[in-house]
């Protein structure tokens, strides 16, 4: 019953939003944007096809690891940053001013120093680190003073204090940025496949664009929805579980909230 | 902070740069990269002031700042309000992020064609795209940010006969605030790619974009495109120190424990 | 404004040749050596002695300049041509050919190599990976018409897209064997890395082929169909520059501040033919060629996307 | 005798958990007249909290009913004031000490509430604390805030959860006779958990002694010490003595020989 | 005598803050010898947690010095543990209450880490509490685990602010014979800071009286109980009942007849 009735919440919103687009897209009769059931049958024919193998899996997986890493290597700088005054005082502008280059810009850096065919996962990383890091940045640096001064009069050893201090109480800003670092690698996947490669997501989209063939550009644009959807429902189940702990989830905190 | 200190960590701040700098002009001399393609800063700080004196490249520049601050200003207007009432009504926020996480990792410029279709070439496009684009970091800030929120700070306020949007106003937001700066710092990162790109790969409207869409058409002005990338970094450099600073006056109650 | 709008409102002035229907024109162009002669004709004044004051737009791309004169901010877009025949052919609009631009002559659109590559002549080219701007576009059809008439399975190719700048790298590098190139690129590619030509893409097949067009949208208050005057006014200008198009000093100064071609690479670039004259027959090869190779499906006449009011180019 | 302010009928509140439900209240009911200091006690854990929260109307109860005047209580009544037992985390931090306490007179004008939360920071000792920020105040300070911030709202019920448990026993003495004092003025009528029983009895005009977790009513004494008091001669009073010793003997399961009033 | 295990000398701090320094405590000094227990008594807000958090080594004092076992403390020392005033805030709030009591016992097998963290929380009366999540717990129930994790951590030097604040005064006498026990058996050096004045005449082997802020040493008052101490007949005698009154008076300012030890 409460699993129904959840579920009903969560898609009635979008369910409208289609129905509402079949009819303004079949009311508008544009071939630019063709009714959601047209896309639909263009979107059955490709994903049940070999293209998807083809172009599909090699993107994902560079997606999947340029994600991760960002993760990785966003909560590591990030708490370096956020506990060392001077590591920020040094490294600060300088992260500041590569996170401010437009990627689209930095192609070419890439693709001189990389190698164009090879750049699609160092452009995933490099655009999708930054919501991690300064996310955790911020989590880093607001740990309670209280619970800094307890660590310290512990004596606590270093990885016990980053491990198991400091990265607890950033934890929930660091997921925001993971979910933040989600979409956005799967946007530079697709960013990062127009140039120099010969197969993905992005490739497909661009050349169906180019050939006019709108129906199959909207179901590539609707496949990025559908996995952004997906990877974003597993890591929430992650967080779910990884901040059981928050207070928030209790009875009496919910109605709190919701005004009961 | 005292000024000196200030001081003395805009100096810290100043090695990091020169540090990065150097390592690319010592890349670029020793041939480690192709340097026709990848000028070294020796070439490419000059040409940057070059360009600061050509009123065409300052007009671009400005037109390209211009559309990114109005791209956030609309970003922030939109998302603050939206991530309070997603953040503290879990109906809503069930109903609306099944759709939300579907448009999230559909790439600006995936659509851009479409967008020149329905905007024009004219700067509603890029507005238009770069909003679509940098919305998140505020909304998914904010959002995360009420998660956090003291359950006893909410329980104070309305004890005191506190009604729901007032909570929101002169509860949650404050205490969100530093966060949710901290995704207009990553919102206007990304606003500014975005802007770039839709400059860059349609065209049509004046630009930084536009100016490097150009001058790299003919492969004789690396250094230009090089001099306008290391402009954009600067640009979203300042706008980011601004918003620190911002930070440090107004939420001075977050840098806790300072005077010890 | 500040933002990077037009500040000019196009206002279709009833004054200025009586017939002409808009004296204001935005024209899409794209940042290469097939618009030099509009840039001539912008230049020389050949545009206003017509009546017609042109605002040249710098599009990021063909497609891009394609959704701006859909969407009527521009009048008349340059484009190579593949992209608007493609977009007739799926009736995405009705589009007119407004003006013929380039066509190419030896030495415009050449497969390079790198000097280490092991692709060296054209029997070579099945399994190597070759770089091109894009599929379904001259950099590839071309070639693989050449391919195919010497019997080469031009389908074994791997076709790589990525603009002309990366291409250079990119062979520099390793990581492709070759690549379709235009010019300037063919000079570039030369000059920076000793590349040398495996074939020339329009040759035998594809020999002195149509590249490139402006056109513009017909139908029911498009630009097409409003404005025949304004279009054989834009036709004469246009035709005025394309015939000195031989005069070389005049368009390597073009080159060099239109296309950022730097001068000594100005110098050597090839400059192919600015054919002066409309004509359904010579385009109609290009849409032939995409015909053979399945990118459009049926047939296009081409004779119906020529204008027929106030042709005078002819 | 004066109209009932509150009415608590049947009370029960369960926390659900992982773990399964706890019941930290059951079956509590008493009633509180207009103008009355209820003083509560009882042992750690055993669901005093609790029961200022439902009765403030923020947390729903699971099972009995809290009347504000004769209506049922449903949301957080008008007019009411909590000093919760965690006063360091119910300050903001992102508002001065002065910003604190005028945090709700919103409503009233600029300069009146200005006034107000002066006088109320020069009541609890802190005149010169209104522009420092809560974390550079002393733990004993930060509950003062807590209490000024209600005392400023001047409120028709006020909950106070402890809140002279992080003062020196000086200040404490002399807030208690500020809250005698306030509540004489402004008949506000007081629901306050301690547990000092010296101080329950000291303060109160009835001590509820409450039972180990989940909490029900032990008993009602009745506090018969007048209105005036005097942290000397009351405390060394036979009646405080008596009374005090009662108090202790209830919380710590000692059966009484004469009965209690239900 | 026992060694000397703590000297503060002539011990100052200064808050910096927008509105200028803060003078907080001033020429302090006073020693505690190894195994003692001194409880420190002084006016809300006089600088106790600045000087406790001075003693662990938290804060640099801006003057003179604090040194254990003759070395002159530069960061935290090793063997301490300390609860906090703020008890809430320094639980951390991932962690169950047995985690949070294990927390700092690294170094130690699991097994024995969790038999640790198990005695210490029923030491306290917190045994069913162990998977609990501290925001689970009542004020007085989440103090006591702050002072298991202190005591299951068996530190040399034990630095305490007001730990029992929040409990009932029942449980308050259980953990104060509890930290006698602790002391007797594991010759712990304690520094407890206290607002009840009993309390700090109870427990203590000396009751430091601070001036108000900024604080500095009024008086230092030997107590003379005995090492064996009950809370009936110790709180009946008439040392208790005159060094109490000699401390309240001491802190009240009023100058003592006798000359009190400096
Ligand atoms: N949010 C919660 N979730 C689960 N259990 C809770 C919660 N809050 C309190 N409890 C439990 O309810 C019981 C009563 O808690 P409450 O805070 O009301 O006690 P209390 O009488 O105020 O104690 P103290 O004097 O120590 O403050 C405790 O056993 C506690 O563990
Ligand atoms: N971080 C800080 N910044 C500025 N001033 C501070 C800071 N911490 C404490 N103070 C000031 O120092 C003085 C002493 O504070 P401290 O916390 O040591 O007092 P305390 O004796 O522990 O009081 P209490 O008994 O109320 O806990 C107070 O007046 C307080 O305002
Ligand atoms: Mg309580
Ligand atoms: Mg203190």
């Amino acid at each position: 019953m409460n699993l129904l009735k959840g579920t009903a919440q969560r898609w009635v919103v979008f369910v409208v939003a289609v129905a509402l687009w079949e009819l303004v897209t079949r009311a508008a009769d544009d071939v630019f944007f063709p009714p959601p059931t047209t896309i639909a049958e263009a979107a059955g024919q490709i994903w049940f096809s070999p293209l998807f193998g083809e172009h599909v899996v090699p993107g994902v997986g560079r997606m999947l690891l340029g994600w991760a890493l960002s993760g990785v290597i966003g909560v590591a700088l990030g708490i370096l940053l956020g506990r060392s005054r001077t590591a920020m005082a040094y490294l600060g502008p300088t992260f500041n001013f590569m996170r401010s280059i437009p990627p689209p810009l930095l192609v070419p850096f890439f693709a001189a120093t990389i190698g164009v065919t090879s750049m699609q996962l160092p452009t995933i990383v490099f655009g999708a680190v930054w919501p991690v890091l300064l996310n955790t940045v911020d989590g880093a640096r607001a740990v309670d003073d209280t619970k800094v001064d307890t660590a310290r009069a512990f004596r606590l050893s270093g990885p016990q204090w980053l491990l198991g201090v400091v990265l607890p109480s950033a934890l929930p800003k660091v997921f925001a940025g993971l979910r933040l670092s989600l979409s956005i690698s799967l946007i530079l996947m697709v960013v990062s496949e127009l140039v120099g490669s010969i197969n993905g997501i992005g490739n497909q989209l661009v050349q169906a664009q180019r050939d006019y063939d709108l129906p199959t550009m909207w179901a590539w644009i609707v496949l990025l929805g559908v996995l952004g959807y997906l990877f974003n429902t597993l890591l929430l189940l992650a967080e779910l579980r990884a901040l059981a702990w928050q207070p928030r989830h209790s009875p009496e905190a919910q109605s709190l909230a919701t005004g009961g | 902070m005292t000024g000196q200190r200030t001081g003395s960590r805009a100096a810290a701040g100043l090695v990091g740069l020169v540090g990065f700098f150097l390592v690319w002009e010592v890349a670029s001399r020793t041939g480690l990269v192709p340097a026709y393609y990848l000028r070294p800063p020796s070439v490419v700080l000059p040409t940057v002031v070059r360009l600061l004196g050509d009123t065409g490249f300052l007009r671009a520049l400005v037109a390209t700042v211009f559309a990114t601050l109005i791209a956030v200003a609309v970003a922030v207007a939109v998302a603050v309000p939206a991530g309070l009432l997603l953040g503290s009504v879990t109906w809503v926020r069930r109903a609306v992020m099944t759709l939300v996480e579907f448009l999230r990792p559909i790439p600006s410029v995936a659509l851009i064609p479409l967008a020149l279709l329905t905007f024009g070439t004219g700067p509603d496009t890029k507005i238009t795209l770069a909003v679509y684009g940098g919305l998140w970091p505020i909304l998914f800030n904010t959002m995360y940010a009420l998660d956090e929120l003291d359950p006893l700070h909410v329980e104070t306020a309305r004890a005191f006969g506190v009604g729901r949007l007032g909570v929101l106003g002169r509860v949650a937001l404050p205490s969100a605030a530093p966060f949710v700066l901290t995704g207009i710092r990553l919102t206007f990162a990304i606003s500014l790619a975005v802007v770039v790109s839709v400059e860059l790969f349609s065209g049509g409207t004046i630009g930084l974009g536009q100016f490097i869409l150009e001058a790299s058409s003919g492969a004789s002005q690396m250094d230009e495109v090089l001099a306008a990338t290391v402009l954009a970094g600067l640009i979203g450099y300042g706008a980011n120190a601004g918003l620190e600073r911002l930070n440090n006056r107004f939420f001075a109650w977050n840098a806790r424990g300072g005077g010890r | 404004g500040l933002l990077g709008g037009d500040d000019s409102g196009d206002s279709a002035a009833q004054s200025g040749g009586g017939s002409i229907e808009k004296t204001k024109i935005k024209v899409g162009v794209l940042p290469v050596v097939d618009v030099a002669p509009f840039y001539l004709a912008v230049e020389q004044g050949y545009f206003k002695e017509e009546g017609l004051e042109v605002e040249p737009v710098v599009m990021g791309s063909g497609p891009a300049a394609i959704s701006g004169i859909l969407n009527g901010d521009l009048d008349i877009a340059f484009a190579s041509y593949p992209a608007p025949l493609l977009a007739q052919s799926t009736k995405v609009a009705d589009f007119k050919i407004v003006a013929d631009a380039l066509a190419a002559k030896p030495g415009h659109l050449v497969v390079v190599a790198p000097p280490n590559s092991s692709l060296k002549k054209p029997t070579d080219a099945p399994g190597k990976r070759i770089a091109i701007t894009a599929r379904n576009s001259m950099t590839d059809l071309a070639p693989m018409s050449v391919l195919k008439t010497e019997g080469v399975a031009y389908d074994q190719v791997q076709w790589v897209e990525m603009p002309f700048p990366n291409m250079i790298t990119a062979m520099q590098n390793g990581e492709v064997d070759g690549a379709v190139t235009v010019e300037p690129w063919v000079t570039i590619a030369e000059k920076q890395l000793g590349a040398t030509p495996v074939f020339d893409g329009a040759s035998g097949p594809t020999a002195e082929i149509p590249m490139s067009g402006f056109v513009a949208v017909s139908g029911n208050g498009k630009f097409a169909t409003t404005s025949p005057n304004t279009i054989a006014a834009f036709q004469r200008a246009l035709g005025k520059a394309q015939a000195q198009a031989t005069d070389r000093p005049k368009m390597e100064q073009m080159f060099v501040k239109y296309a950022k071609v730097d001068k000594e690479t100005a110098q050597l670039v090839t400059i192919s033919t600015y054919s002066t004259s409309l004509e359904a027959n010579r385009i109609q090869r290009v849409a032939n060629l995409m015909k053979e190779f399945g990118v459009i499906k049926g047939d296009l006449d081409v004779a119906s996307m020529i204008p027929n009011a106030g042709t005078t180019g002819k | 005798m004066t109209p009932t302010m509150l009415q608590v009928t049947d009370l029960g509140h369960t926390y659900q958990s992982k773990d399964g439900p706890y019941d930290a209240i059951d079956a509590l009911g008493f009633t509180v007249a207009a103008g009355e200091l209820v003083c509560v006690v009882g042992p750690s854990g055993c669901g005093k909290s609790t029961l200022l929260r439902t009765v403030a109307g923020l947390i729903r109860p699971s099972r009995g009913s809290v009347s504000l005047h004769g209506t049922p209580v449903d949301g957080v009544p008008e007019d009411l004031a909590v000093v919760f037992q965690d006063y360091s985390r119910s300050l903001f931090p992102w508002l001065t000490v002065q910003r604190n306490v005028e945090f709700p007179l919103r409503g009233l004008p600029r300069a009146e509430r200005a006034a107000r939360a002066a006088e109320a920071l020069a009541a609890v000792g802190l005149e010169r604390a209104g522009r420092k920020y809560p974390w550079q105040l002393s733990g004993g300070m930060q509950q003062r805030v807590a209490i000024a911030r209600a005392l400023a709202y001047r409120p028709a019920l006020l909950l106070m959860d402890e809140p002279f448990a992080s003062v020196d026993a000086q200040t404490r003495f002399e807030l208690e006779d500020l809250l005698l004092r306030v509540r004489r003025e402004q008949d506000t009528t007081i629901l306050l958990v301690t547990h000092d029983i010296d101080e329950s009895v000291y303060l109160g005009d009835r001590v509820l002694v409450l039972s180990k977790s989940p909490a029900s009513v032990v008993a009602q004494l009745p506090v018969d010490l007048g209105e005036h008091r005097d942290q000397i001669t009351t405390r060394a009073s036979d009646e405080f003595v008596e009374l005090r010793a009662k108090v202790a003997g209830l919380l710590q399961g000692v059966p009484q020989t004469e009965p209690v009033a239900p």
